[in-house]
């Protein structure tokens, strides 16, 4: 066991810093989140500029236009230009969950649009979560019908992550409703630009707009765009919702405990022996999830499939978040809830707070995931299911 | 020994409970939110039936009842997350009839409906309202106020406001006239659209608006605390009634979430934490008007109102799902409410520790 | 609503406090609890007094030797007694669940017992549990079969409470297998002195027999011991249950946190923050537990059920015993585990501590209450149940 | 970097798991419990394997390995529930072999099981063990050693007992014969059975067996944290298993426990609370052997240890049910040592009071 840099580790660590300080901009108390308008062109501007530089896709295959390096290095990257104000936030599914689906079960004329993102020309929404088909994903309705070779779309989905400014879609839809409703999903490739697709943002409690209501309407797919087989959507989709997971998880320690330290400094409390206890707690989550990040990283490395880690932290993330929230509005007091240009700090605690749910219930809920960990962590056997092995048609509804 | 509400406290309570079911349905609500977030017609409509002057003296067109009767319509407000600034403006006219009987006028305008008063008792910083900060100065009879009070309800629609100070090291109130020279109201936007002001004061005042009996501050404050813990209680009665009826009625994986186990026993946690806070503020509710020294009784309800509030509002957005935070649906609202009141005069965390002093001090 | 003593409560108050000053000790702090083999006979003489003198039964009814009085009455009873060492602890079987069962359903003969534990001389215990049915009662396997006008009983039960001091025990056991697990259940009275009847302490971590298991090898019961109708059994267990949660969540705000604070204060911890703000959560637990109290007992004395109350109640009292206990722990430190007279006030937290899986299980655990709560409280439909409606033997194993 | 085992750690890992496994099987466990609470043949086995010498330099007979492998070793021990006083014997004789080369003679006897060393560290009340309360006074070549140590792991039992005293206001180590005049020893029940001790002081020691070394105590307190939690690791390893193993074969309503939701969801609250463990002792067991500075690393290991456990064997019992607490299911177990061990040298507010002050003062 060695947790630190091997030399040549730390060579690269250095030449990442020495480069990310001549091209990037190195974060400051001033430092503040661009609004989504500007975020989306920004981060897919930086992509550009790390692609030429070559610091883009490094533990990507060299087939498909990356370094072909270890995740260990990959990681080293991201750890140092967390530090620098660029972030790559918006692309997350696009580089996130697109490109390594599409690696694993693309066409190569699918897995042309890998470079394309790589590259910084493309951004990416997930089109899978439906009003009603939540944590039971594969109970989804939206409908595809094949019309000599082009699909026929129509349905309605939710909680589309910037498909406001995307120029490609994933898309889940049921293409035949005769089977279990696991066996009956293909997954596709979409044309954000389709006249038949109308995207309306939701707008939630902070006043943005990060989600939408996507309608689909006589949407028209060529058959090209089908990803791996007709009617085996599920298991394609299965590799996105764990890279989905992943990227939470991967969020990194998340809300830095120094930014608490400060906030509670800032707010005259870091000496009260109650929120110093608070401040101390922050710092115990924050070190297990580094050291399970540790483990994470050992474990892609080595090629093994880290699914138990990765469940396990993307819960530790989720708890970590929502009790550092806690601690922010209690230091915040009775100005937390102020709104707008009258909050403080207004674009960092306030937004997190209410936007919880969203670690919460992204890449499946809390819930969810503890039932499978107990399958996958504890061996318990699973559940009894009422809909198994029943045609997705003769559901309740 | 009764714990029932007397045949007069049932009769606030459903009396309350059915304006508000009435005239503060959603889409009225939603209505005000984009407006100033004060509904002057239900303010009205609460004059008109007597609720705004219920615990007035009945000199002042009031039905002189007490806290366990304002606890039944604060809670109904809770459930309902209707828009006016209930809490605020009865428990300053009370402490204006107990304190300063002369201002006969105002106190009938209150009960009217005609004019708001409030009360300026959050501090920065700590937000240790407890120790005021505001200067109060006597000079003959004038008094000379300085200082700033931070987030006050209702201070932009508020004719007068009773603000915490500090005279020769004595907290006091002092009532001010929204209107009068030197008064500066900075008007706020709050995320759950309640209307609030940042207070600046350098101002003089009549010194027969300064209140220095010994106790009124901790008087005042114990109502706002469990008149405050009342909302909290109806809020999460409604946040709760909205997770039964999603759980109840969305279908996941073949059967409604209520039929999880994992969801059930959420939503009883839920329903616990409700109870624990139902019990407490009645009893704080009535220690204040009989008992001898509400104070431990009044910080344990504010304790559940801070703490259960925050649980049962996050597990009722929880158990929502994605719906939670969409503003089309209603339950965002007792979320943003229970936070919203949850800081207004201290965390959980500052009222157990003046509840600690309080009860390790009695204790030895 | 009106907390306070009304006139006539306040003089029967009085009075109460008077004749205990005169008849018992009050609690000071060398108050130790007896151990359980002199502890029985002292309850046993204690309720004798009470009766003698007319203070016991206060709220049953006077066709039973009670004294018709309302339940407030008998609360205010129990609360001064509760300043007392005399406890009636280990009658809670008899007089707390026995007695209000055979009220409700006992023959003529059967409720002529209800007259002896009035007089303190009968100790009852309850043979409810087996090793193979926990939350799960109604799944019990002990046999009852009929030979002429007496039921042959055989089978293994546990968790038997105070079983080797009882002369009478109440039964459950399965009069018929071939019907749904509910249905073919029968409530007998036991005479424990029965030759086929062994009761095996049951040593817990303690160091404590407090539970016996008891092994019931061809005990003869004549046909009048049938409390309710023969198969009908569990409609007469769910008054026993009832009273059961009852005497669980009635145990007051148990650990006081006037004792806590003592231990703070011996330990020289009284001004620490953290401590402080944990003594400060258990007072905001026991008022919340005394103002559910209030409502429990104006429900009893208005002749509502207070079910919904008293399920609250005995989560919320569960939930304090044992933060309370993790305070005290902390407290306690590295002595906190010293056993026998090597500990510190060992009678009273140690055990405590280790018996809190005795008041998260016992009458139903906590996931059960939830779930009845659920129902009851929220009105959510039941989870759906594999086994209802198939025959007891024809269930799996 | 690279979170995996070393090959060699792998095999202590593995070494320490098989002899466990074999050698304090249940049975064998109780046994001792019901003696004296020390397993001698397991100790001796532990020692002709290499295990008690795995941390000594090889000139004492040892493998000079160092926190990531030792903590394989006691992670393996509290696993099996085995009583020896591992942790207790070995991180005392590598303080010794540290600071006190000299002591050759006694190291060679702690690596081949013929003596138990310990250290006494924790202190009465608030039990802060980083400021020693027992006063060492220097006298030409002769040390005082005056003060009383409560609870003092394998007392009974240990030849020599490595003291924290304080020396002229500054924090010391001082080693003190178990046998010699004016050291009396109080042998202890606990309720996991393990020996311990109280030990008085009114004695007299050669200066050369005093380490006035700064950081000594710091240096020992952490590896005895460290391995102590590694323990603890192993006590909620055993302790999930158990739980796993019962919930999935015991039917209640007609199915296992497992396949209820509330039963899943405690056992995941288990399992994650064990892998945050997991992971930040062997964070912190690297640390110490190649960070700067491992305070803070050392103190979240040991908070995940004390509340982490807690939780854990709590959830265990709870889950299986009225059995968790009869002594004749071997759960309990794991139970008593998780409660035991979890306060042993501080509770988690206490590391959570340090680390806070550690944090606040390094971000400062």
């Amino acid at each position: 066991m060695d947790i630190g840099d091997s030399p040549e580790e730390a060579a690269f660590r250095a030449q990442a810093r020495t480069w990310l300080e001549a091209h990037a901009t190195r974060r400051s108390d001033a430092s503040r989140p661009l609004p989504l308008d500007e975020h989306v062109p920004a981060a897919l501007a930086w992509q550009a500029k790390l692609h030429k530089h070559g610091w883009a896709g490094l533990s990507w295959p060299e087939a498909f236009g990356g370094r072909g390096m270890s995740s260990v290095m990959s990681t080293i990257f991201n750890e140092e230009m967390a530090q620098f104000e660029q972030t790559l936030g918006p692309l997350t599914v696009s580089l996130g969950m697109v490109a390594p689906t599409l690696m694993a079960h693309g066409s190569p004329d699918q897995q042309r649009h890998i470079a394309s993102m790589l590259r910084g020309e493309q951004l990416w929404c997930q089109l899978f979560s439906e009003p009603g088909a939540g944590s039971d994903l594969a109970a989804l309705s939206t409908r595809a019908v094949l019309d000599g070779d082009t699909w026929i779309v129509n349905g309605q989905k939710v909680w589309t992550s910037l498909g406001q400014f995307a120029q490609y879609g994933i898309l889940l839809a049921r293409t035949n409703p005769d089977v279990p409703k696991h066996k009956g999903i293909t997954y596709f490739i979409v044309d954000m630009a389709d006249p038949g697709i109308e995207v309306r943002p939701l707008v939630q409690m902070t006043g943005h707009a990060h989600f939408n209501e996507t309608f689909l309407t006589d949407v028209r797919i060529p058959a090209e765009n089908v990803v791996g087989d007709v009617n085996d959507g599920w298991s394609v989709a299965r590799t996105t919702l764990t890279s989905e997971r992943s990227s939470i998880a991967g969020g990194g320690a998340g809300w830095s405990v120094e930014t608490l330290i400060e906030l509670a400094q800032h707010t005259g409390r870091a000496n009260d022996p109650i929120i110093r206890q608070q401040l101390a707690q922050a710092h115990c989550r924050s070190v297990a999830l580094t050291a399970m990040g540790y483990r994470v990283r050992t474990a892609a490395s080595r090629k093994r499939m880290p699914g138990r880690e990765m469940l396990t932290m993307k819960l530790a993330y989720a708890n970590h978040w929502v009790a550092t929230m806690e601690t922010a509005m209690t230091l915040l007091g009775g100005n937390a809830m102020l709104a707008g240009d009258d909050a403080i700090a207004e674009e960092r605690w306030q937004p997190a707070f209410l936007n919880q749910y969203a670690i919460r219930l992204g890449g499946g809920t809390d819930e969810v995931q503890k039932n499978i960990m107990g399958e996958l962590g504890l061996g318990l056997p699973r559940e009894p299911s009422t809909d198994r092995g029943i045609a997705w048609k003769d559901l309740p509804t | 020994m009764n714990f029932d509400l007397s045949e007069e406290e049932q009769v606030v309570a459903e009396l309350a409970q059915q304006l508000f079911s009435d005239l503060a349905q959603t889409e009225r609500v939603k209505e005000v939110e984009e407006a100033d977030g004060f509904d002057r017609d239900l303010w009205q409509a609460l004059a008109d039936v007597g609720l705004l002057g219920l615990c007035l003296p009945q000199s002042a067109g009031g039905s002189g009842m007490q806290m366990v009767a304002l606890a039944q319509l604060a809670q109904a407000q809770g459930r309902h997350v209707a828009p006016v600034p209930l809490v605020a403006s009865i428990t300053a006219s009370m402490a204006i009839a107990e304190h300063l009987p002369a201002e006969a006028a105002l106190l009938t305008a209150t009960a009217d409906g005609s004019e708001v008063v409030t009360a300026a008792l959050a501090e920065a910083g700590a937000n240790n309202p407890w120790v005021p900060t505001v200067r109060a100065t006597i000079d003959g009879e004038s008094v000379r106020l300085v200082g700033t009070k931070p987030a006050v309800p209702a201070l932009p629609i508020a004719s007068h406001v009773l603000v915490s100070a500090v005279v020769d090291g004595r907290p006091a109130l002092a009532l001010v006239d929204t209107a009068a020279e030197g008064v500066t109201i900075e008007a706020l936007r709050t995320t759950n659209h309640e209307p609030q002001g940042h207070l600046t004061l350098d101002t003089a005042i009549d010194v027969r608006r300064l209140v220095t009996t010994d106790g009124a501050l901790d008087g005042l404050l114990h109502r706002v605390l469990i008149a405050t813990s009342a909302v909290q209680l109806g809020v999460c009665e409604g946040a709760v009634a909205h997770a039964a009826a999603h759980v109840s009625t969305r279908e996941q994986f073949g059967r409604p979430l209520s039929a999880f186990q994992a969801v059930t026993q959420r939503a009883a946690d839920a329903y616990i934490a409700t109870e624990a806070l139902r019990s407490t503020v009645l009893n704080a509710a009535w220690q204040i008007d009989n008992g001898d020294d509400p104070t431990a009784d009044v910080l344990s309800a504010a304790y559940w109102a801070s703490e259960g509030t925050q649980k049962v509002v996050l597990a009722a957005q929880h158990l929502h799902g994605g719906l939670g935070s969409d503003v089309d649906y209603p339950v965002h609202r007792h979320f943003l409410w229970g936070m919203q009141l949850g800081g207004a005069l201290g965390s959980a965390t500052a009222h157990l520790a003046r509840l600690g002093h309080h009860i390790a001090t009695s204790a030895s």
